[in-house]
């Protein structure tokens, strides 16, 4: 992906459509892929987003498993068949949810290619949805990949385009070690002007995107914010401010050269993420850039999060918890100023 | 109060029937105040499962503890939620029973008892357990509730939740609200030996299947097991069987129900059944049922009204109830 | 090797008899090194239940599957790990099997189908669902062993897999190594119903509580359980009622252990018990068990020798086997 | 605790010593106060640490009790007393057993004053062990503070003396929000000379701590990095540099005041944590000071931390593992260089 990423030109898709195709084609390209997750199969709808919709019956029942509510005994059924030898993509339907997994995830899955000194590895998928904007509340919206790129040995990752959903997904399946791919609801089904990948199409882990380029002002971003960055970059260009948007898709690894080099050009970075900005892996970004271009920077690096609570229900107060491309634009203009 | 009768006479079938036509004529202007576009909100219908909660208000006091779920708004009604503080959550505004930080999925409402309000599946039975656990602390004879799916009973909480309240022979009782479906999902197929009140015999504690929508079988067994709790017995878990008449949540596609089972189902609507019964009965009179909806329909015009007249919270309201003390700005 | 018998005869018994003669002088050892100061680990004592792992390292095959505890090395030394790598690894060095990164908690060897060793109450259970997908997946008859405590028992994740195993009739085998005591804690104490294998039948899976201790008895259980597996008849549940002689860990005061308990337990220890029958059955000889014994000890002598003169691991291999491709320096 | 920290004059005393005194008083001063946690009651023994010994015997079963294993029952039931108004302390075990009670934890006594619009309140403490030094690998040693951190509605403390640990674990049990007290194993017996403090002795939540002034550099850490810095800068005193070091004893909220005074005054900041140091808590301390002091510092803020791994087994890697009071002053002389 790079700036030809708005172009009005191409053909309208969404990413809820590369997810699906990506897990189709992965599932036709390699017998060795099964999933799992509640209501996954057919007979169940295909999954409460529809994506695995008619995976069950094209591949069978076998590699495509609906499960109990049991998000410990799903985990643990992806780790052990990935230590046979499998891919298991694992849906933890929501990210909140992998509150009851922790253990599983973070104990078993991250760790046991360490522990076991490169004996076994664990090659899974969790994907995994969430984001505000539904009205959802306090348990079901919370951005918490700070915790798992504070953990050695997964990897995370989001999307903020159908084609980069697709690359990453097909990569993450590819991968030798355990991955967390977070999806966005809100823009799951927002028609964007990109081209539904074929099916070689791959974007490597720990690579960022940029989005645009420019020279005033670095925003650093993913999931949907990096679609808000882009909005709120296309109006400070109109104001006459250059900004570059690097979409980091893999958050754990990030792509600190690519970051760094655009921060050593502009001079000035914005780091926006939807979850909590405290402790926020904004701040690990933030740090090591001030570590690395220290004295060499116009302005300190600047962070945007979600406000310090839960998310809230009410709509004026979910609008408030989150930035959006209005509130980068108005840290794009304070940055600059 | 404390020494409810165990069968459910004439006069109890009559009090539960009101509270389950609130419950029911409730969950009817929840969906029609959705689709009018007047709320917009996530809303998990519990139409058909009015019985129960219905019996469980009956059978309680008010300083006894419900934990609940995100489909459980026809629990908490039964257990006394006022209405006007719960339309104005459900609106999302500053008179809400949470001020609208909570919301639909996160209801609560302590003068009534109704503690959590959890979205989580199975999240409830632990927590109800600590406020069983007090009651024991406190000398008193009160006993928590905890409401969940046939679909929370695979989870680990629950398991964890009715070992622990048997070893320390809490007064908690487990209600599971059999409603044969977990999201997309059938009871039966994910539900390994298929009989949720057959688990409680592992825990050594009484395990009860009911047919939730009789409102007599249903009376007993509550009282029983409440009986029990509040005599220092311990714990028991009730699995109440019924159905729930809508998909999963508002707007979800149920054509993974079987059209024959949900029309079954409908056709035995449990609430009418009552109704028809008590007025066959000579209970009440079909003029005394339709003056009581009337005032329901009343009170809910009231509500709704109320929480659509009233503020909504400021950006600023995120600072307040994160911590006792405010977040600095 | 697919078809073992389902009665143990006496060819059977002097077999279980060499593994547990191996893992007896394994932990006894394993106690003398610590003791002596020639490696410093934590170290869980498995000595009087040795009849168990012997028992499955005779009925399984080397591509079924095991996924233990930290209390677990009898479990690996009957599925066949091997002494060298094991105690390299206890030491520390980089010849261990896991190069001296895991330790005695997190012990691995694939080869012989140990897959993971995990220090986490009950968390062996859902991953060895997994291996026996695997197994469905792959059209193998093998099976997928999980051991775990009576303690683990009331943890969540025990319960979220078998239930799993049950509605997906996985071939795993679930093995309650039941001590009667977690840490310090008494079995009878904290288990509602205490009885962990009924709690199969809320899972509608076979749950058999059978005499650990007595070779027979566990031989005929555990055969039977893995038929089932193979055959694709699902999971089993066994409870192995066993005794462990020492403390929670090396270390650990065990005055929470009633004298007599103890003496009786040891008394019966079941080692020993099983030796003497051997003789008195004619099975074996005192020499021929003696020799048994002292090629045994000279093998664990080997691998001890082995163990402390083999190289440390260097700070730089942290930077290895994080991820598949090393992290930058 | 000043500069007086280490005064040899005073009486030897440990950790655990005082954070058995601080329950005992606790429970002595207020009939509210529970706990529950596997093997905590004397039939059990007291505790793996020994730490509630005597408690169940002198406040009775009913306020002290042994769980099965069952740590998500375990937060549940705190959870659900302390809304009827009592005040749990519950033990998880180790830290690394939060992962199966994270959505206790998390989801719900972080959130549901929120939630309720403050109806009610969950005044619970976890207490929970961790760190290496015992060979006890990768499953047994390691610091989550962050995760915690980076979740609004609970507070994380750890005390590096005696004398903190009696007043934080006080203040904490009357904080009147969900606390999390982490408490590190191998200082745990360690004696130090502190004095048990009297009753009375409350160290306010979210104030760090001076334990020793200095002009050269500021060490910032906590827990045992705290002792281990001590360690360093009374040699590099030796040495002729003079270091500031701030233990925060709380981690979340940080008392960014007298940080930032810190750093101020000595323009050279060094963080020091035993957690992982990618989005440790030390990325969020620096990212603040790198903010609010841009331009005045004289280095960029250094971060030490436990390395990119799960915790090893080998005596050799564990010691490699985290920083220690050698790295901590080679840090130090490298920062003043
Ligand atoms: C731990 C967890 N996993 C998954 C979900 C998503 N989810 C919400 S409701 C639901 C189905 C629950 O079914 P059941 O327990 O039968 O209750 P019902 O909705 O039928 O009342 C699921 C899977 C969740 N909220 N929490
Ligand atoms: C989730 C979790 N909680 C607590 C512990 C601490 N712990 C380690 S072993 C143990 C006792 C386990 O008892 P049991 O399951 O009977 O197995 P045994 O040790 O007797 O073999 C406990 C509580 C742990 N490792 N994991
Ligand atoms: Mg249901
Ligand atoms: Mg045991």
């Amino acid at each position: 992906m790079s700036a030809t990423a708005e172009k009005a030109a191409k053909p309208k898709v969404t990413i809820i459509e590369a997810i699906a195709k990506a897990y189709h084609d992965a599932f036709a390209d390699d017998p060795k892929v099964i999933t799992l997750g509640e209501d996954l199969a057919d007979p169940e709808g295909g999954g409460i987003a529809k994506i695995t919709k008619g995976l069950s019956t094209s591949f069978g029942d076998d590699r495509v498993r609906s499960t109990p509510i049991s998000e410990q005994a799903i985990m643990g059924a992806a780790i052990g068949a990935s230590l046979a030898g499998y891919k298991p993509v694992a849906e933890i339907m929501l990210m909140n949810f992998t509150t009851v997994a922790m253990d599983m995830i973070v104990n078993h899955a991250a760790k046991l290619r360490f522990m076991s000194g490169g004996q076994t590895s664990v090659p899974i998928v969790i994907r995994t949805m969430t984001g505000l904007g539904f009205g959802s509340g306090g348990q079901h919206c919370d951005y918490l990949e700070a915790w798992f790129a504070h953990t050695p040995g997964i990897k995370v990752c989001a999307a903020s385009t159908p084609e980069d959903a697709y690359g990453l997904l097909r990569a993450a399946i590819e991968d030798p070690d355990p991955v967390i791919f977070i999806e966005n609801l809100p823009t799951y089904r927002v028609p964007m002007a990109f081209e539904l990948p074929a099916s070689d199409h791959r974007v490597p882990l720990g690579k960022a995107a940029v989005q645009r380029e420019g020279s005033d002002v670095t925003v650093v971003s993913y999931a949907r914010m990096a679609v808000q960055a882009r909005a709120a970059a296309e109006q400070a260009t109109a104001e006459g401010i250059s900004v570059e948007v690097v979409d980091l898709r893999t958050i754990a690894p990030w792509d600190r050269e690519t970051v760094l080099a655009s921060a050593r050009k502009t001079g000035r970075v914005i780091v926006v993420h939807e979850a909590v900005k405290e402790h926020g892996a904004g701040a690990e970004i933030a740090a090591v850039i001030n570590e690395e271009l220290f004295g060499g920077l116009k302005k300190p690096v600047k962070r945007l999060g979600g406000a310090f609570s839960a998310v809230p229900y009410s709509r004026p107060l979910e609008n408030a918890y989150a930035p959006d491309a209005d509130r980068i634009l108005a840290a794009i203009k304070d940055i600059v100023s | 109060m404390a020494d409810k009768q165990l069968v459910a006479d004439s006069v109890v079938l009559l009090e539960i029937y009101k509270r389950a036509a609130l419950l029911k004529a409730n969950d009817e202007r929840a969906r029609k105040v959705i689709l009018s576009g007047q709320i917009a909100m996530v809303y998990y219908s519990y139409r058909g499962q009015e019985i129960i909660p219905s019996v469980m208000g009956e059978v309680l006091r008010d300083d006894d503890t419900i934990c609940t779920i995100y489909r459980g708004i026809h629990d908490m009604l039964g257990k006394g939620f006022p209405l006007r503080e719960l339309w104005a959550e459900l609106a999302g505004r500053t008179t809400g029973s949470c001020k609208g930080k909570g919301g639909p999925m996160h209801l609560t409402y302590p003068a009534k008892g109704v503690m959590v309000t959890t979205g989580i599946v199975g999240s409830s039975a632990p927590i109800a357990n600590g406020l069983a656990w007090a009651a024991q602390l406190d000398g008193s004879d009160r006993v928590s509730i905890c409401t969940f799916g046939d679909g929370a009973s695979n989870i680990g909480a629950v398991h964890e939740a009715m070992n622990l309240a048997a070893v320390w022979k809490l007064p908690t009782i487990f209600v599971c609200q059999n409603n044969l479906f977990a999201e997309h999902t059938k009871f039966e197929k994910m539900t390994g030996g298929q009989n949720i009140a057959a688990r409680a015999d592992g825990y050594g504690i009484p395990g009860v299947r009911v047919d939730g929508n009789d409102p007599e079988a249903m009376y007993s067994a509550f009282a029983e097991a409440v009986a029990r709790a509040r005599a220092g017995e311990g714990p028991t878990l009730l699995e109440c069987m019924t159905f729930r008449f809508f998909g999963h949540n508002f707007g979800d596609d149920d054509s993974y129900i079987p059209k024959e089972q949900k029309a079954a189902a409908m056709e035995a609507d449990p609430v009418p059944r009552l109704r028809a019964r008590l007025i066959a009965d000579g209970v009440a009179t079909e003029a005394e049922l339709a003056a009581v909806e009337a005032e329901i329909e009343a009170r809910i015009d009231d509500a709704v009204e109320h929480a659509l007249a009233s503020p909504w919270p400021e950006p600023d309201d995120l600072r307040f109830d994160v911590f006792a003390k405010e977040i600095a700005a």
